[in-house]
């Protein structure tokens, strides 16, 4: 049951691969924004502080 | 009267003027001074329309001169230090092409009359590619010639001194009063001290600039 | 005083004049316009070999891409140098509609620099063994498909005015816009080829260019308008 | 709409709250997404277990495509109305669109290989999205191509606007040009016979895509506004040296 679940006919080496690359993008998406985020708020912080 | 009123000007994301107000007087001439990178050029540049307000109004006579724009443009000359030359073509084609883009007549005499009047008929059919930065601002230059037969009320030259040698400059002096007498309105920006004639009004942008910020 | 009415027609044409005066003058430009385009076409054979039941299947399609990769270098000159010596400025600064000059800016471009192209286009297609009765409907579709060509050209060159590495960027930005044009193009002459009507390509063609002929105006003009006031 | 959000407070307050609803959305039809996709559906009759592939190829399409509408519509809105938050919009939604273009182009690809026997084949649609990652890359190119950033902004906007006149006519020009050209019988690149099993997954993984890539526009284009932030504080200490704060 399993094995046919990974398996799939013979197609597994073309499905996993694009459900690992379309993860794969929006995983690095996220991860990229958020990151770009907290950069800005931080850099925001820092020259408020300078501002002050 | 040229009234400048709460102008907001920007350059790309740069703000060059908030709510500057100003007048300018017409019949006469008015030096337009200012620091480098003070934004002398920005404001001629927005008088001849060429660089969008963002705010505010100018107003000739209390008459918006953006709301006509066909009709102030046509009431204008403008030249910087672009001069709007092509170098592929003479001098002579160059000044014909010009007028014919205003929609004025283009006869034979008054080419050669405006050419005459900054010494440049001896180099009436030098490539602009030839010329020097001396000749080629003359070559703009003699475009204002053509106010004396067209209708035109102001000119806005950006720095026109620029490159000069001193018999042409003498001869700009004679077109700038001639044009004052025929009741017209000249606008130099100019770094220079010296006005190139005897009355005139001062602009001073960054007395301008220091009164709003205080 | 009253104003005098302006001749549009009048001043669309004495600018068309002058664009061509001037390109005139740079008459090496265009010549090695034509010595690219010859290149490009010479270097299939080279690549294919000169096997001519080979060259057939693609004759067509490479007097078109010829056509198109040698002149989308010369579309950037067609505003740059005015913008840069002022000469857009002084249009702004007079009555006449920016939207007329550039118009008259991309027909005159056409007829200086595609017309030349397509009158020695029958060298082109005999380097490549196309069939005589090809050679009008090729010249007919290069003509009309150059022309919108150059509609497109002078958005794009609108676009990269006063861009970092604008020429570089122009082909990027250009050449999916003009697909359209090259399929179309090359359909005119392969339903020539294989016997069938070339009017349904041509007619999608001209009505291609009829879009642009309406919209380039209008767009370059606002970006030479943004251009300007910077 | 734009008018009114216009305000980059409102506009944070707003998203504030939407952001969470996104991104949780997102979340739960994608898993489910998965789960019917990969495990709880049947196989296409002629396509086999190959058909699981459009789970992630159609909705990467349409949202490929549906990201360029965007595009183009918070250009006209920064072309006519100039305001900076269409401008962030865009900036923010068109390296989206690139990548899922480019997603698009991949998983077609591993589709193309059991069913066509090749990587790549000429198909319209294929070739469609081909062209539209090319406007994106134009337009990110052109964007940043500027010394000053607004100058890119609008040149860029332009582009997307012409872009989105010329997309259809492309669209329908590729079509043409595949019916003139014969193929030979391919199969169809059309997404599964509609069947409500498959129905299900795509239509999940559709709402997945749609809400993921608005929760990442949202964050971009805040992050975009407190870099502007960042920029105004800038000028106004008169730093001449970003990297020394950084």
């Amino acid at each position: 049951m399993i094995n046919e679940f990974w398996f799939m006919d013979g197609y597994n080496i073309y499905i996993w691969p694009s459900y690992i690359l379309t993860f794969f993008i929006l995983i690095f998406l996220t991860f990229r924004s958020i990151y770009l985020s907290k950069k800005a708020k931080k850099m925001l912080k820092k020259l408020e502080e300078l501002n002050s | 009267m040229l009234n400048l009123k709460n102008l907001n000007i920007h350059r790309g994301s740069r703000i060059v003027f908030s709510g500057l107000n100003a007048e300018i007087k017409t019949s006469t001439l008015t030096l337009i001074k200012g620091k480098n990178g003070s934004g002398k050029s920005t404001l001629l540049r927005t008088i001849a329309g060429l660089t969008p307000i963002e705010g505010g109004e100018i107003n000739q006579n209390g008459v918006n001169i953006f709301h006509a724009k066909e009709q102030w443009v046509r009431k204008l000359i403008f030249i910087d230090n672009k001069n709007g030359l092509s170098d592929e073509l003479t001098v002579r084609e160059n000044l014909l092409t010009w007028v014919k883009i205003k929609g004025w007549d283009t006869n034979k005499e008054n080419l050669v009359l405006a050419l005459e009047s900054v010494g440049m008929q001896k180099y009436m059919n030098f490539y602009i590619s030839q010329c020097s930065d001396g000749l080629k601002k003359r070559a703009a230059l003699a475009r204002l010639y053509f106010s004396f037969f067209n209708e035109v009320d102001f000119w806005l030259l950006d720095e026109p001194t620029n490159a000069l040698d001193h018999s042409s400059y003498l001869l700009l002096q004679s077109l700038l009063s001639k044009f004052i007498k025929m009741k017209g309105s000249i606008l130099i920006a100019s770094h220079d001290k010296k006005s190139l004639i005897k009355d005139y009004d001062t602009l001073d942008i960054d007395k301008l600039r220091n009164v709003k910020t205080i | 005083m009253n104003y005098k009415e302006l001749n549009w027609i009048y001043l669309f044409i004495s600018h068309i004049k002058r664009d061509i005066l001037i390109n005139s003058r740079s008459l090496f430009d265009i010549v090695s316009i034509f010595g690219f385009m010859l290149l490009i076409i010479i270097l299939f054979p080279m690549g294919i070999g000169p096997i001519q039941e080979k060259l057939d299947i693609v004759s067509n399609a490479v007097l078109w891409i010829g056509l198109i990769i040698a002149i989308i270098p010369s579309l950037e000159k067609m505003i740059q140098r005015d913008y840069t010596n002022g000469w857009l400025d002084q249009i702004a600064t007079s009555p006449i509609p920016l939207e007329i000059v550039l118009l008259a800016k991309s027909i005159s471009h056409w007829i200086i620099v595609i017309i030349p192209l397509i009158i020695t286009s029958p060298i082109f297609a005999i380097l490549l063994g196309l069939e005589f009765n090809q050679i009008p409907w090729l010249i007919l579709s290069m003509s009309i498909g150059g022309l919108s060509i150059c509609f497109i050209g002078i958005i794009g060159a609108a676009l990269i005015l006063g861009a970092r590495r604008g020429n570089v960027l122009l082909p990027v930005i250009i050449l999916p816009l003009i697909i359209p044009i090259l399929i179309f193009g090359v359909g005119v002459n392969e339903s020539i080829k294989i016997g069938l009507s070339p009017l349904p390509n041509l007619f999608l063609l001209i009505a291609f260019s009829l879009i642009y002929l309406v919209i380039s105006p209008f767009i370059s003009a606002i970006l030479i308008r943004i251009a300007i006031s910077r | 709409m734009f008018d009114w959000l216009a305000n980059p407070n409102r506009f944070n307050r707003i998203t504030n709250k939407i952001q969470p609803i996104l991104l949780l959305a997102s979340l739960i039809t994608i898993i489910l997404g998965l789960y019917f996709g990969l495990y709880d559906s049947p196989k296409d009759y002629q396509q086999g277990h190959a058909v699981r592939i459009m789970y992630v190829h159609v909705p990467s399409a349409w949202l490929a495509s549906g990201l360029y509408l965007l595009l183009a519509i918070s250009s006209i809105f920064y072309i006519v109305w100039k305001h900076p938050l269409a401008d962030l919009m865009s900036r923010s939604t068109a390296p989206i669109g690139a990548l899922f273009s480019l997603l698009t182009l991949a998983t077609g690809s591993l589709w193309g290989k059991p069913m066509w026997g090749t990587w790549w084949v000429w198909d319209a649609r294929l070739t469609s999205m081909l062209i539209l990652f090319f406007f994106y890359l134009g337009y990110i190119l052109l964007s940043n191509a500027f010394e000053r950033k607004i100058d890119g902004s609008k040149s860029a906007a332009v582009l997307a606007i012409v872009g989105i006149i010329n997309l259809p006519i492309i669209k329908f020009s590729v079509d043409w040009w595949h019916t003139l050209h014969q193929p030979s019988s391919l199969l169809k690149f059309d997404g599964p016979t509609i069947d409500g099993q498959m129905l299900l997954p795509l239509v999940l993984m559709i709402i997945g895509f749609c809400s993921f890539a608005s929760y990442i526009i949202i964050l971009n284009v805040k992050t975009k506004l407190i870099e502007k932030k960042c920029e105004a504080l800038i000028l106004k200490l008169n730093l001449n040296e970003i990297s020394n704060i950084r």
